[in-house]
């Protein structure tokens, strides 16, 4: 029974830490449609910002969080402009390939000036500390992610589904043209979304980097997750990607508790499975 | 008001529109007609700036709007109810008209218009919450020009309104666009139910292949031989 | 009978399209389906092709029970079909287009072009053969639709608003054509359409549907002159216009 | 009899003529075997001929993927996992019961096939983008489970006995040898795919891709055609991997079922232009030597990553500025006129 | 040395120096570097004989020089490199390559082309039992650093270790075992299961984890509830710092904690988990504070290398160092170039322990048991324990008892 209670406890905790993780790309590659292979890569260097904005300013890493948003913004609308927009006019395949560029580049390249060593950070208020229950340790930074995780969720599925800004965002990614007759910018509309998408990645990777190693390639450990989880959750649907978050880290939790080496290929298998039952994902359109 | 000067238009090198010219007034209803693929499409989203003119240029209220993208064309006060509906087919029809309403402002605006479009065509508001793609071949013709209608443009482009309506809606429809005229609107109407959209307009324009080849008033034109003969097959 | 359709229900969510229409074609016969917008006319032809399973009722066509059959069944069955919003392959040239109906029937690359090219004369689009569907007019892509339908050598042909966005005189000149057709390759025709010039001149015969069901039924004078008709869908001015 | 006859005359036409094709090129073609047929004479040191051998080996994969992902439309990010069927069945019969290599292959593609039926239909209900995912989803779950399993060597991977060579049984040779082997695959893909592309299944196919509900009235079962796809895709990927396992002589989960294989795959028919028969030799011919050049001159300089930063820059901007491949690029040039809608 | 003998030896040298080992791979490189250097130039100030050597003696001062490529983990990119280093470069023989999977399709090559090829890193036993011809190693593999950690083990229990007195045998005798799901993860990990009963211990947890997965809460939950006395890693290295944070996050503190090389012996591990890798255990065969005890010239050597790098030298780089070196002696005592030579005197090759950094009893490919070919017989490991001091990592050694530098800090500390 402390058992079950122990995964459930720690599957939520992560799920929602994994939903935090696949905000970002919920925004770009469910609402707005469009395949980000790079976003792992956004996380990274959210991570990295965290990492160095609170180890060279000596600041605590929340406090940097909005820093970290900054940049993630920045990121995304700079990678809107320079190269997902002439992806946009190509057939699906070429933001598949042009992002898939995109993750390699930035990876190498952090790499290429940081060095491929790992880093953690060591100061900060969450830092290593935990609640104890009686049947479960909380780690605090971890606890704050999944904090941060609804609290993001329930701001952009908001954003997304009862303002106007979110109506002009969803009628971009159906028929551009027909959201140009309307006066909606498009252009202007897509850089937001990616702007957004890099904000959400960066305060992710800035909340990660509290309990998490740091180094140029730990964006693929996290980017088939996200996509699992968008995909679980259903196209447009913010709601169903924070679910499917949930889901995937029951799963992670359960399937990592007994059999590991394969607890992936669970979560890959579920995403299978639910679609196969219901083509749109549990919340899609 | 609207001022389109010898506009060349090319769909990848090969032209569609020829030097190009015409005006509408303010106040004015307008009509271009013109056989299928004559170039009246074309005509309507270069002026809306989706397509951009190899020459020639667009004045609108005295602005050149040549070179100025949809989004910014359409914030000057030009509303163009698209060929072929470009529903938002995920979205409810209501999220479509409220999108109509996306460059006008108070709440108060826009509830008096959603409730003149509901009025309108009723059977928009019995699909409030349906999506826009699942909606029948007119019933999207309806949230069209009804999402158009949303907005309070300088200027109105109608592309064939009365497309796929049935006959009472026609009527309905041409008779809104007189209404909104006599209230002062400015429009520009094609239309392929000739006779009836030259018989309305104040002035018209006939398009062939991508040439103006006749104007004048809309009533004169619709007892035109050559329109007789060429559009209505007497 | 060539076709009949019996007491068939579609239901989307709360949304009844059709509620229980019943009618029947002959063979040879050249039907107009008329009916407001909503009426749900075109779910009723995709109830017949296969698009959508009815709710409830059956389809039956030439004593065959159809209902339920997936939509390339039915296509092979003998019933071609033309879509009111357009569906065009448009990565393939308006002559691909075509011959992929006539690989339906044969399996010959050269006598499918050949067959292609003899329909694209038929309906007058010899001269856009090599052009990509999107590049013509929506007119003209309605005319590739008609083609490519009757590539398959359909016995029963249903057009869901082909006149649409035609003058007058394109109205004219499509009503000569689909007569020339309809005589040629000996087919039945089932159309819907709004524009009155052309559905009250081709059809033999008028079915009027409004809300889901079948109202009236007779040939085009008669239906025209029903009041239920004129109040529910053709309106006053058009009585008296005539 | 004489109807078969004349039927199968007819096959091998299609299969051997060109002759719907311009004669630029046709010659262009032409000049590319005989250049690659003498090529093991003309170069005479070891890595070009490796990285030739690899580039038949991507062109390969990249037609068998242009069928479906190309003439079908389905972005099918999982053709790895067919290659690592193939690698597999090929490796673990000849370590476990010394079966020749000819009969490996067919048990390869077998296995491939019946996979891909298996997970078909249901994956064929869904379009774009859940489409690729579910692929993607898939191939990792066999990797998964490759690595997982005892028996098929698991994370140790199979290495297969080293024979003399030249060995027809194995097929091992020295690299001229494997040089010709791949290029007869090679070539018989090819000329599958040339009698493809004119077949009425590949018109059908298109026609799926481009609308399927106009598709299905014309008679064309939707989901069978793109199923029949899906599955001669994977014999073909099944195929590329057998070679794969006999020319590596050493195979694991990890380097025949990733992930990047797959994408890289998909990449080469896109970047050359997918649906065209030249497009993934194109897409090969560009990115093969390209990642193995500049992995091999940059890669141990020791600035991290440079050989990467670099390649990853040219795909963005081929990415960028043809988004339909460097075949969109001449197909353009040569249609004037024609206005590609996105 | 003969007349026209070459004034350049080159070797071929193949590691991962991109993706999730890049570090590892730079640390490797290093080390081989450093070797090569001190081969080729005059080092006075180092008591190692090839410092004096400028060049190797027997072939006229030929400069071995190294070429350096990135096989990027992958078997099949390996393999192709090799094939560009042996006919391209002509390379005399190759070094390599770390990932044992690379190793084996790399030594394929070799073997396939008759090139020799040594190496320095990879542990895992299979690599030696092929009968290869043109194949040797100079680590130990995962048998001896197995051994090596039962021994250990025993040595508590008898009061042997220095610092600690008698553990009573229960204290110490459920394990727990966490591969990394790759050829050295999960041999290493069926090795220490195979073994354990040997050693009169229980396997009380056994998992293999992939080192893709983002998180490893659940892992570590399960080898908590199994409540083991020891838990015993085989590792790369940032898992292993994402199983100390989540370990520390849960509370969950073992009596032992040891990892197989890779993972834990990599300064990265000490660095960034700071305090934290206070109390792990390692097996390693080179621990900077034995050298600077025992061996001056592994202390001249660590000197020289931290002076290059502002690190100790590692397991991970000593071990690439002595691969280099081991190619050094080989080609001084071939006198040729050619193959067979080299071949020959791989196979009689003798290095004295005193030559060489590690406190190996020397290096002799002599193979320790009859269907192993081409293993170092004289390797010898060590375990080491990090232990916290004045704001930083210091790698301690532990085993052989009597080279041990500090007191073991046991059990492994509680959390705070
Ligand atoms: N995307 C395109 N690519 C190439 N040519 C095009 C494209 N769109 C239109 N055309 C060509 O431009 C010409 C004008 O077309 P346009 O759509 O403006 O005609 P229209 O008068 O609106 O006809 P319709 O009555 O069918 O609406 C036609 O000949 C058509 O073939
Ligand atoms: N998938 C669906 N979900 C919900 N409602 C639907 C769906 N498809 C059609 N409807 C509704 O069913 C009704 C009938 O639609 P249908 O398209 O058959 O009308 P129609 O007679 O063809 O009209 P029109 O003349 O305007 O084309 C419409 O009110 C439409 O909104
Ligand atoms: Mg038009
Ligand atoms: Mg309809």
């Amino acid at each position: 029974m402390a058992l079950a209670a122990e995964i459930t406890a720690s599957g939520i905790l992560m799920g929602s830490i994994f939903a935090l993780v696949a905000l970002g790309l919920t925004l770009i590659f469910g609402v707005m449609n469009v395949v980000n292979f790079a976003h792992g890569e956004f996380l990274m260097i959210g991570m990295y910002s965290a990492f160095l904005i609170s180890t060279f300013l000596s600041i605590e890493p929340l406090v940097s969080l909005p820093f970290v948003a900054v940049v993630g913004f920045l990121l995304g609308i700079i990678t809107y402009y320079l190269l997902i927009r002439y992806l946009l006019r190509g057939p699906m395949i070429a933001q598949l390939f042009g992002t898939f560029g995109l993750m390699l580049f930035l990876r190498y390249l952090v790499m290429f000036i940081l060095g491929p060593n790992p880093r953690v950070l060591h100061q900060g208020v969450l830092i290593g500390k935990s609640v104890s229950l009686s049947w479960f340790t909380f780690d605090i930074s971890k606890l704050a992610a999944a904090g941060f995780s609804i609290l993001l969720f329930v701001l952009v599925s908001w954003m997304i589904e009862r303002t106007k800004l979110g109506r002009a965002l969803r009628a971009t990614s159906i028929d551009a043209e027909a959201a140009g007759y309307m006066g909606i910018d498009t252009e202007k509309m897509n850089a937001l979304a990616w702007g957004i998408g890099g904000a959400t990645a960066g305060i992710a990777g800035g909340l990660l980097a509290n309990f998490y190693y740091i180094t140029p390639t730990v964006g693929m450990l996290f980017i088939m997750i996200a996509f699992a989880t968008v995909a679980l959750g259903g196209f447009g649907s913010i709601r169903g990607a924070f679910i499917a978050g949930l889901i995937v880290g029951l799963i992670m939790m359960v399937a990592g508790y007994y059999l590991s080496q394969i607890k992936l290929a669970f979560v890959y298998l579920a995403y299978f499975l639910v679609v196969v039952l219901r083509p749109r994902g549990l919340f899609g359109w | 008001m609207l001022k389109v000067n010898k506009i060349e238009v090319h769909y990848g090198g090969v032209p569609a529109l020829h030097e190009v010219s015409f005006e509408v007034g303010k106040g004015e209803l307008v009509a271009i007609v013109g056989a299928n693929g004559a170039g009246k499409t074309t005509t309507l989203k270069t002026v809306v700036g989706a397509l951009s003119p190899v020459s020639g240029s667009i004045e609108f209220e005295g602005v050149d709007i040549t070179e100025k993208n949809t989004a910014e064309v359409v914030r000057l006060g030009i509303t163009y109810v698209p060929e072929g509906r470009l529903i938002f087919g995920p979205l409810t029809v209501e999220e479509n008209l409220l999108l109509g309403a996306f460059t006008t402002s108070t709440k108060e605006e826009i509830e008096e218009r959603m409730d003149y479009v509901h009025h309108l065509f009723p059977i928009l508001k019995e699909r409030y919450k349906q999506r826009g793609g699942t909606l029948s071949g007119g019933e999207q013709q309806m949230l069209a020009i009804g999402r158009a209608l949303m907005s309070s443009p300088k200027l109105l482009m109608l592309d064939e309104p009365s497309l796929g309506l049935m006959p009472t809606l026609v009527t309905e429809v041409l008779e809104v666009v007189a209404r909104l005229k006599e209230k002062g609107n400015t429009i520009l109407l094609v239309e392929q139910n000739v006779r009836e959209a030259l018989e309305l307009a104040d002035r018209g324009y006939v398009l062939e292949t991508g040439r103006v080849v006749l104007e004048g008033e809309g009533k004169d034109l619709s007892r035109d031989p050559h329109i007789k003969k060429a559009y209505l097959g007497l | 009978m060539f076709l009949e359709v019996k007491n068939l229900y579609k239901e989307f969510g709360g949304v009844v399209a059709n509620a229980g229409v019943s009618f029947g074609l002959e063979k040879g016969e050249i039907v107009g389906l008329i009916g407001p917008n909503g009426a749900g006319k075109t779910t009723l032809f995709n109830c017949i092709a296969g698009y959508y399973k009815p709710t409830s009722g059956k389809v039956f066509f030439k004593d065959k029970d159809i209902t339920g059959w997936p939509a390339h069944r039915t296509a092979r069955s003998g019933i071609g079909r033309t879509f009111q919003i357009i569906r065009m392959m448009e990565r393939l040239t308006v002559e691909e287009n075509v011959m992929v109906g006539a690989f339906c029937r044969i399996n010959d690359r050269e006598r499918a072009r050949r067959d292609a090219q003899e329909i694209l004369e038929l309906v007058n689009l010899e001269e856009q053969a090599n052009a990509h569907p999107t590049e013509l007019p929506i007119a003209t892509q309605k005319r590739i639709e008609l083609a490519r339908a009757l590539a398959i050598e359909p016995e029963l042909l249903t057009l869901d608003e082909i006149a649409a966005g035609l003058n007058p005189l394109e109205t004219i000149q499509i009503i000569d054509t689909l007569r020339r057709i309809h005589k040629e390759k000996n087919l039945t025709l089932l159309l819907t359409e709004h524009v009155m010039q052309f559905i009250m001149r081709i059809s033999e015969r008028i079915i009027v549907m409004a809300a889901g069901r079948k109202i009236a039924e007779g040939s085009p004078q008669e239906v025209a002159r029903k009041e239920a008709v004129i109040k529910a869908y053709l309106g006053e001015k058009y009585a008296k216009g005539k | 009899m004489v109807g078969k006859m004349k039927a199968v005359v007819g096959v091998l036409k299609d299969t051997f003529s060109f002759n719907d094709l311009p004669l630029s090129e046709r010659i262009a073609f032409a000049a590319f075997l005989v250049f690659v047929f003498f090529f093991p004479w003309i170069v005479h040191t070891s890595y070009p001929r490796v990285v030739m051998i690899r580039f038949l080996l991507f062109a390969m994969y990249g037609l068998g993927w242009n069928l479906i992902g190309g003439y079908g439309g389905q972005v099918d990010l999982g053709q790895a996992k067919n290659v690592g069927f193939g690698a597999f069945a090929t490796a673990l019969m000849i370590t476990w019961w010394g079966v020749p290599f000819w009969i490996t292959v067919p048990v390869g593609i077998t296995v491939a096939v019946v996979e891909s039926f298996a997970v078909a239909y249901p994956m064929f209900r869904l379009r774009g983008h859940y489409f690729a995912i579910a692929t993607l989803c898939v191939a990792l779950v066999w990797q998964k489970l490759f690595l997982f399993w005892d028996w098929t060597g698991g994370a140790r991977g199979v290495e297969l006995p080293i024979k003399s060579a030249p060995n027809f049984t194995y097929m091992q040779f020295g690299t001229i040898g494997y040089h010709y082997f791949i290029f007869a695959l090679f070539m018989a893909e090819f000329l599958f795919m040339n009698w493809f592309r004119k077949s009425k299944m590949s018109y059908e196919l298109q026609a799926v891709r481009d609308n399927e509900d106009a598709a299905a009235s014309l008679g064309i079962n939707v989901t069978w055609t793109k199923v029949k796809t899906y599955l001669i895709t994977a014999a073909m990927g099944a195929v590329g991997g057998s070679f794969y396992a006999v020319y590596h002589l050493y195979i694991d989960p990890r380097c025949v079922m990733q992930l990047d294989l797959s994408i890289l795959i998909a990449m080469t028919a896109m970047v050359g232009g997918a649906g065209s028969i030249w497009g993934p030799i194109l897409g090969a011919a560009i990115l093969i030597p390209l990642d193995m050049y500049l992995g091999a001159l940059l890669g141990g300089m020791g600035f991290y990553g440079i050989d990467f930063i670099i390649y990853a820059l040219i795909i963005m901007v081929i990415a960028a500025r043809e988004p339909r491949g460097i075949w969109g690029i001449i197909e353009r040039a040569r249609r004037r006129g024609y206005v590609l809608r996105g | 040395a003969q007349a026209g003998s070459p004034k350049e030896i080159k070797i071929g040298v193949l590691f991962p120096l991109s993706g999730g080992l890049a570090s590892t791979g730079a640390l490797i490189r290093q080390g081989a570097e450093l070797a090569a250097d001190i081969v080729n130039d005059k080092w006075p100030n180092l008591d190692i004989p090839m410092a004096k050597w400028e060049g190797i003696p027997s072939l006229g001062g030929a400069k071995i020089k190294l070429i350096v490529m990135d096989h990027r983990s992958d078997p099949a990119r390996g393999a192709d490199l090799a094939k560009r280093l042996i006919e391209d470069e002509k390379v005399v023989g190759i070094m390599g390559c770390y990932n044992s999977s690379v190793t084996k399709s790399v030594s394929t090559v070799c073997e396939r082309y008759g090139v020799p090829m040594i190496n320095s890193n990879s542990t895992s036993p299979l690599l030696t039992r092929r009968g290869y011809n043109w194949f040797w190693r100079t680590t130990p593999d995962n048998i001896t650093f197995t051994v090596d950690l039962f021994k250990f083990l025993e040595g508590l229990v008898e009061g042997k270790v220095r610092g600690v007195g008698k553990i009573p045998r229960e204290e110490l005798d459920d394990l727990a075992i966490a591969g990394e799901e790759t050829e050295y993860g999960t041999t290493g990990a069926e090795l220490l299961k195979e073994m354990a009963p040997e050693y009169g211990c229980r396997v009380v947890k056994y998992i293999l984890y992939a080192h893709e997965s983002p998180d490893l809460t659940s892992e570590s939950q399960a080898m908590q509830a199994a409540n083991p006395d020891c838990v015993l890693f085989i590792p790369y290295v940032s898992d292993v710092i994402l199983y100390m944070r989540t370990f520390r996050s849960l509370r969950f503190s073992p009596h032992i904690i040891w990892g197989q090389d890779a993972g834990t012996v990599q300064p990265d591990f000490a660095r960034v988990l700071g305090k934290d890798a206070n109390g792990v255990i390692t097996r390693t065969v080179f621990i900077p504070e034995v050298a600077i005890k025992v061996k001056p010239i592994a202390a001249q050597i660590n000197n020289v290398y931290k002076e290059r790098t502002g690190e100790d030298l590692s397991g991970t780089s000593a071990r690439a160092f002595t691969g280099i070196q081991a190619w050094a002696y080989v080609l001084d005592k071939a006198g040729s170039t050619e193959p067979k030579a080299i071949q020959k005197a791989c196979n009689e090759i003798y290095i004295s322990p005193d030559d060489i950094i590690m406190l190996w009893g020397g290096i002799n490919f002599g193979s320790t048991t009859p269907d192993e070919k081409g293993q170092n017989v004289l390797g010898m490991g060590m375990i080491g324990q990090w232990q916290w001091k004045d704001g930083k990592n210091v790698l301690e050694a532990v085993y052989p008892f009597d080279y041990a530098t500090a007191d073991m800090i046991y059990p492994f500390p509680e959390w705070e």
